[in-house]
């Protein structure tokens, strides 16, 4: 979504064309251990090499490797690419590639009217449509008869194809997934070469499974030649989108978000100490940054999340830039120790990859439902900066801001980011290190004319407090978690005092707001009768659904918040623009609140807590429903 | 002059003393800590700009209010691990941990066992007055069964913990023992713990005056002192009693027992190994009343400290690579956009 | 507060006679050792029984026994007193009693103009004047000269008093406390005897004790009788208040939520579990359980928060009313926790004793700033019932209701009280068993007719689900933090299920308005200019304030509420007859953000966060700013 | 037939199992602890609604949903926490905690120590992979140094704790070891556990085949086994390499040794002594390579459990007492306001 900027309003010409779409949704489902995300992963390499803008969903199981065979081993792969602008992994697969008959039990729900399927007849034996809850199968009965079936003994032919390299049985099945990638890149006329060099590497220490997986590929590639002639598999082709010039490579939003912090310490100039938790779905972040100990990284595995939240306010009282990571549970942990980074008011990056709730919920799957959390779960009046990445690539820019705000105004700053954006893909231009303007953090290092110490003397402007190092002569001083009094930081119990302190931190963080972007309005006007409000990853469908409804005549707007605590300063005069505000959540209703409390607008909630992303096609129907359809 | 060594201005007491106004109780064994500390400090060659003490809540961890050095008081249990952010951002700095036996065993254990296994250098100290003063006056986990408080208004049932006996079980590698008024040779107990390379655990019987008094006198009080006290010392027999009694391996029940030393022949006196993790656990264990209560250096068998293991591998892995950003973010298989539309491998 | 009906509006003639007030608040102010405490306890005690309404607000220091003669080794204690409906602690004292120069310097600022000062001047020797930061005695400068002064050496006077009982010198001058309490028993022509019988009880285990004590009182009254002619010593009459029938005690918040918990395990038939970690204010709750075993109460000293609330959570989980108790930092703690005891539909009571934040903050301060960690403060969307108790007595209300709603509704309920309120002391007329109406838990112990076991099956109306008690045999079954089905509870990773059992968890919470009263207008109509909002214990503050208002002329209605999530039924519409909402509280404004929320009222903040409680008059000012003066 | 004891009705290990799926890889240790446990709990003669398995998160974690019994899946690290309110509210159920190393040791260090010092009487099964399977493989306290994994690629650093270690410093009363794959022994090994009163500490090596395969093949895999595991018998000399190798005490050095055993002569060899805390320390510390791994009931000393402490309490202080809410309510100085306006005391 980071690249295409031509949007699909503007439909090309091309789209008529049944054999020339302006995009495709497959999925690709099978078992653990069939290598479903290795094989969406390099079909997705090769939508990228083509030009095509593209978003993925990877869909893995709860369990680390759960039987064979059975619903809940079934690991997916959705991929949304094309010559447009796109901006969700897909509503609904035209193409559903089921490698077992879990696969399809778990899978063919979502497949449009109409779609293909392609299945492995070799997996369809009694045994697995047994596990999959089939009493017959469904490639035999009518149960299929709305899509175009395409059922092929595949596990045969990649044993024959890879027969000359005499490999065992397990060890040759395991090419199936290069044999089904083989098809899917001739399906959508794509170059084999990249994939065969990267199988050359992948497989450098072994070269025997390196030629049986190509000869695989290539098998694959040459069944569909020899199988178009007349039946159902056809060939599509699928232009190049129009992107910026630029250099690009794909990204998850785990390692993008990571990169960012990286970048963003940099700017800074200070070297980071990443305190942290395992727990899912933040742990990649833990693990990307594990490894980049040339930036100047310290990565610290805590025994729990308090700890994790503890030793990166250390670092940061040290003078380093203190990051900590988790997901909901986690996150509810750390708030005592969020509102000691707040009264003793040391930058602190907290990033939350919200997952669903309450309690252990669902670690797998995506939710909204940490924002409540973010600006009012600790105890005491104690506000901190709340910002949302929306995107895989967006989060990158979001960690940047993050560090720059946490740096400048001497608080924490909680990222939200969630389960799908961690996980998905989606073309990156690579950015530029001009790009970013840096933001050096300031260490005070001399006492005041008259010799004083005073660690809570503010900046006029920001109200932020000195950053002192321990470690600098002549500047040493006492903070902690009571109320202290004002500039010099000493234990004050007194009523005015805390009045004062407690006025000063709110001033601080409410400021912010003269220090960030004005909102912008993403899609239609600054005013209209529906602004359809949306933070974090709904950004793709509230788009799209926002610019198909405009299509159709719709008089909507689509508004994506960044900025959640404190609020753009213009957002409140921008939603008195509209006559109706929807907000679509993956909660209960959790922005609603903060807009109504904030702007006392009529917000609307469109709810959705199943743990998968909003479809494109349920946020059009909330538009319908709030403006009716347009004659 | 020495170059390499930095040149630390000499201090005296008075230099560490900071300008707060010290609120413990009258009476409270915490400004005999206090005051045992600031005589220390000169003598450490470290400056008060490099020195850093961290506590968390309650009586005890109010210390750091008091010492002209830089000082954090954080949130209940966490010391240790605000403490291991601090020394591992800044290894240089000489860090302090000030706890008390709820702070540091009741909400904070985890926070303890973790800083021991690791092995962080740092001085901790543990002010254990079996009670919680801050509070006013609950039971706490190293208060004796049957102890009466607000909360346990007909005496203690949960066994306490024996803090040194933890901080072996733990992986502690420094195990020291001591007591409020131990003036005289608490400079000296310090001065090894902080000379101790990793974490340096020593536990401070304090007295509260107000909650619990007195609990401690049965071998703190004058008279039960020489009879009660065992300080033990690195390849010294384990005597007391003004060298009358000494302590003995019985080899066939393999547990100490207590001996009379008749004519100072002090043969089958066991002899105190510091190094011996099975030595000090036997002292640990010793049951006060048929034992004497064993103090000073109980257990001394440095190891790599954390925070020199963490630069170690920083610098072994980053060897000769400087990181590159720009690189960092074009990783992996790209593909560039020409501005005429194009796509090229 | 909880015994006069007859509202100060309505002031009787005696208003007029000064000699004859309807109300008097009296403050007393000394060391820590000077047992002010205790004083003004014994004090409060002869208002009571002579049948005054009062209120107290015990102040004391922050440090456990602060150096002699120090300012924040100040201890405090004062009453109001009166004929008339009592609500508040009062805004300003009438009598400052000051034991030595650190007393008065941390008091005379409260003290009504032309209040009157009695000092000891045996105490207000050159060091303690130091101490106090006194370069010469205020005594003998001009500054109290906008108040009455008797200063008069209390400590000699005391030592010849006890002089006959050959007391030590230390020993002797503890008895100053009863020789001021004699006095003040004089000014107000209390009855000696209750104190002197109370005395002897107290000293039984020492007859000269008893006696020096009891010579210092006399001694003191007598000093009043004496001193009277001329000086400024007046002594006042206070009647009685008019108060309901029946039979009276004092009570603390903290006791009364202790025995309000008591009592509803009983009206549930349930015995307790109570697991608690120290922390002040709230440790006083279980100090007072902790001696109430015979009432089938166990409590539990947890090793911290967390520990605390999982152990009640596995106490309610076998069968028994879990409760936990804490204050800010703590609950913060027990934040992921919540989150299980919410998904597995357990029921349990959390009560939350509020102090001074963020974090560490003011421990021994009051303040209400816990009521967004307490709606909102939890991973995930995380529902849970939040009631709040308005003062003392009230607090054994709210502990019942809250036991009732966590059995009747299987979920956890948190009941807010705050530092005011748990060390404050009323009278409150002892309620009779009869008063209130049980509510018995019920256990599940056979399957469904199927033989099927479902733990997640519903009620019907309530959307409860079975409580089933470990040991029952026939029902053995898995319950965790994982989502779970619908009936089974099993784990389930599907989307609809989720999204289902989010609704139900939701609407389980949101449908208790139906079960609890509606809300009532406190003070004014039902409709009208303002309506003055607030919750907990703001309530003597408002009350007080919206009766003078409407006395000055104002159309304004004190609305306070109990139940603040949900809210009850009728709230939006009784807020939408009022042209304008005042929101009064001692945080930033958190019952301000929900109102807006929830009924898109443009509620306006009133705020004070200094630790010390709302003065009337500064309600009443905010009333007049919004409804300007009355011609 | 006897009418005090309550008739339980005689099960089989199947009934034990519950109907629901069984999720962990193929391969993993887990399974086998699982159908041993199933075989066990028939002859411990306790009912299944009578018993309970409570756990934290984890692959371990899952447990209790696979057994047949009332089964509570907690939160992180909090299993001791809620099990001891469980055991509290209904002393006559019969519980069990099931943690991993990351669950039980890492997050859950705290409640474990005090679970532990407490002496509550459950078993506390401890699954030890030495990595966290459920997220994925990275390293836990017990993993070795030099482990690598997601969150330490170049190989961990900090100094792992050993959990029997930590349990005895931590005041446990019984404390065991033994491995997945020990069908045979197994079910002895949790009997004695479930006939103690008090905490037993039972650690289990177990496989994670997917993230830390083999890790304990050293002593576990056939070949090593016998030369390699150490398995101690109450009274019983320490022999082990099928009695051609014993270990004993070095009274000098004061420490253990390995010494061969020629033609069965076992007289130096130390005999195993499970109520010897010392003992237990030293086959505890027994550093693998030199030294074999101890396996068994490595000690038991019973004391009273905390349930029991805290119900007699109740019972004695409550003697003869029945709380009278009436009266409770009244307590304290009151005052009574007549109908007719006048007070009286
Ligand atoms: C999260 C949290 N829980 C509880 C408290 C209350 N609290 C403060 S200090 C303390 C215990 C103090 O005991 P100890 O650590 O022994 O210190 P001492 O006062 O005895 O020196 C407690 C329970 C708190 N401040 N924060
Ligand atoms: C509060 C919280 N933090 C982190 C997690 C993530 N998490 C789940 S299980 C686990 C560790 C599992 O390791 P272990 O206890 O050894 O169990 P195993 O999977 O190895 O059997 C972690 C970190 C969580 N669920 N909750
Ligand atoms: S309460 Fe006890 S520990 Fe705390 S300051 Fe007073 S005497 Fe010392
Ligand atoms: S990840 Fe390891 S521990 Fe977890 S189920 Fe798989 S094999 Fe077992
Ligand atoms: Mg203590
Ligand atoms: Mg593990």
């Amino acid at each position: 979504m980071a690249t295409a900027f031509r949007p699909d309003e503007t439909l090309p010409p091309a789209a008529n064309d049944p054999s020339h779409p302006d995009a495709v949704v497959v999925r690709f489902a099978g078992d653990s251990g069939d290598g479903m995300q290795l094989t969406g992963g390099q079909f997705t390499l090769s939508a990228a090499l083509s030009g095509n803008d593209f978003a993925t969903f990877p869909d893995f199981p709860a369990e680390i490797r759960a039987p064979q065979g059975t619903t809940f081993g079934v690991s997916a792969f959705q991929i949304n690419f094309g010559a447009i602008d796109i901006e969700t992994a897909g509503d609904e697969p035209d193409v559903l590639v089921a490698m077992n008959p879990a696969a399809l039990k778990t899978n063919i729900g979502a497949l449009r009217r109409g779609g293909l399927v392609i299945a492995d007849t070799g997996e369809f034996g009694p045994r697995n449509l047994a596990k999959a809850g089939y009493t017959i199968s469904p490639l035999d009965d009518d149960s299929l008869m709305n899509y175009t079936v395409m059922a092929f003994d595949i596990s045969a032919l990649t044993l024959e194809a890879v027969k000359p390299f005499g490999l065992g049985n397990k060890e040759a099945l395991r090419c199936k997934n290069m044999w089904t990638l083989g098809l899917a890149l001739w399906m959508f006329d794509r170059d084999r070469a990249p994939l065969v060099d990267w199988l050359k590497t992948k497989f450098a220490k072994n070269e025997v499974l390196a030629n049986a997986n190509i000869a695989a590929l290539n098998a694959g590639h040459a069944y569909g030649e020899t199988a178009e002639i007349g039946g159902p598999l056809k060939q599509y082709h699928v232009d190049a989108a129009e992107a910026l010039p630029g250099h690009y490579r794909t990204i998850t939003g785990g390692e993008s978000l990571a990169l960012g912090l990286v970048a963003g310490a940099h700017l800074a100039g200070l070297t980071m100490f990443f305190g942290s938790y395992p727990i899912t779905p933040a742990s990649p972040i833990l693990h990307h940054l594990a490894r980049l100990k040339e930036f100047g990284i310290t990565t610290f595995q805590a025994e729990d999340e308090i700890a994790a939240i503890c030793s990166a306010i250390g670092a940061s009282y040290a003078g380093q830039l203190g990051v900590t990571s988790s997901s909901g549970p986690g996150i509810a942990l750390k708030g005592e120790a969020m509102g000691l980074a707040i009264i003793t008011e040391l930058p602190l990056v907290i990033v939350n990859s919200q997952r669903g709730g309450p309690s252990t919920g669902l670690p797998t799957k995506t939710e909204q439902s940490d924002l409540y959390q973010a600006i009012y779960g600790r105890n005491g009046d104690a506000p901190l900066i709340v910002i949302a990445a929306r995107s895989p690539t967006d989060s990158f820019d979001v960690a940047i801001e993050a560090c720059r705000l946490a740096t400048q105004f001497m608080t924490p700053v909680m990222v939200l980011t969630d389960g799908y954006i961690a996980n998905a893909a989606e073309p990156w231009r690579v950015p530029d290190r001009a790009d970013y303007a840096p933001f050096p953090a300031e260490f005070a290092d001399a006492p005041e004319e008259d010799g004083k110490v005073l660690p809570y003397k503010r900046d006029a402007e920001t109200f932020k407090r000195p950053w002192i190092r321990p470690g600098t002569p002549g500047m040493t001083h006492r903070i902690g978690g009571i109320e202290k009094a004002v500039d010099t930081g000493n234990i004050n119990y007194e009523p005015a005092n805390h009045q004062a302190m407690t006025d000063i931190r709110k001033a601080k963080i409410d400021g912010v707001a003269r220090y960030i972007p004005a909102q912008e309005v993403e899609v239609g006007g600054t005013t209209g009768r529906l602004a359809v409000v949306g933070w974090g990853s709904t950004y793709g469908p509230i788009r799209k659904a926002v610019q198909r409804s405009r299509a159709a005549g719709h008089d909507v707007a689509h508004i994506h918040i960044r900025y959640l605590w404190p609020f753009p300063a213009n957002l409140g005069e921008l939603l008195k623009g509209f006559d109706k505000v929807l907000v679509p959540e993956m909660n209960t209703g959790q922005l609603k609140t903060v807009l109504r409390d904030q702007f006392l607008v009529d917000a609307r909630p469109l709810n959705k807590v199943s743990g998968q992303p909003f479809k494109i096609a349920e946020i059009e129907a909330a538009i319908e429903g709030m403006l009716g359809s347009v004659k | 002059m020495n170059a390499i060594t930095p040149i630390i201005a000499a201090t005296k007491p008075d230099d560490w003393a900071s300008d707060q106004e010290v609120r413990w109780c009258p009476g409270c064994g915490d400004y005999a800590i206090l005051k045992a500390v600031q005589r220390t400090m000169p003598e450490l060659g470290v400056a008060p700009h490099n020195t850093v003490f961290v506590s968390g809540i309650g009586c005890s961890s109010r210390f750091p209010y008091y010492m002209e050095t830089y000082g954090f008081h954080t949130i209940h249990g966490r010391a240790p691990a605000v403490a291991t952010g601090i020394k591992l951002a800044n290894p240089e700095l000489d860090v302090w941990i000030v706890t008390g036996d709820g702070d540091g065993l009741s909400i904070g254990g985890n926070h303890m066992l973790h800083l021991l296994r690791r092995n962080l250098d740092v001085q901790l100290l543990l002010f254990n007055n079996e009670i919680y003063g801050l509070t006013k006056g609950q039971s706490s986990p190293t208060s004796r069964l049957g102890t009466r408080s607000p909360t346990t208004p007909y005496g203690s049932i949960d066994r306490p913990v024996t803090p040194c006996a933890f901080a072996l079980g733990a992986g502690a590698r420094f195990v020291a023992r001591t007591i409020d008024t131990a003036q005289k040779t608490m400079p000296g107990l310090l001065k090894r713990a902080h000379s101790h390379k990793g974490t340096s655990f020593v536990e401070i019987y304090q007295n509260c005056i107000v909650y619990n008094d007195d609990v401690f006198a049965n071998f703190t009080a004058k008279p039960n002192a020489a009879t009660n006290q065992l300080w033990v010392e690195h390849g010294k027999p384990l005597v007391f009693a003004g060298g009358t009694k000494g302590v003995r391996l019985n080899h066939d029940l393999v547990q100490l027992e207590v001996v009379d030393i008749v004519d100072g022949t002090t043969e089958d006196v066991l002899v105190h190994d510091e190094t011996n993790r099975l030595v000090a656990q036997m002292l640990i264990d010793m049951p006060f009343g048929e034992f004497p209560v064993a103090l000073g250096v109980l257990y001394c068998q440095p190891a790599t400290s954390f925070e020199v293991a963490v630069h170690d591998q920083n610098e072994r892995v980053t060897e000769g690579r400087v990181g590159d950003l720009g690189a960092l973010l074009r990783k992996g298989q790209g593909w560039d956009v020409k501005p005429v539309r194009e796509v090229s491998l």
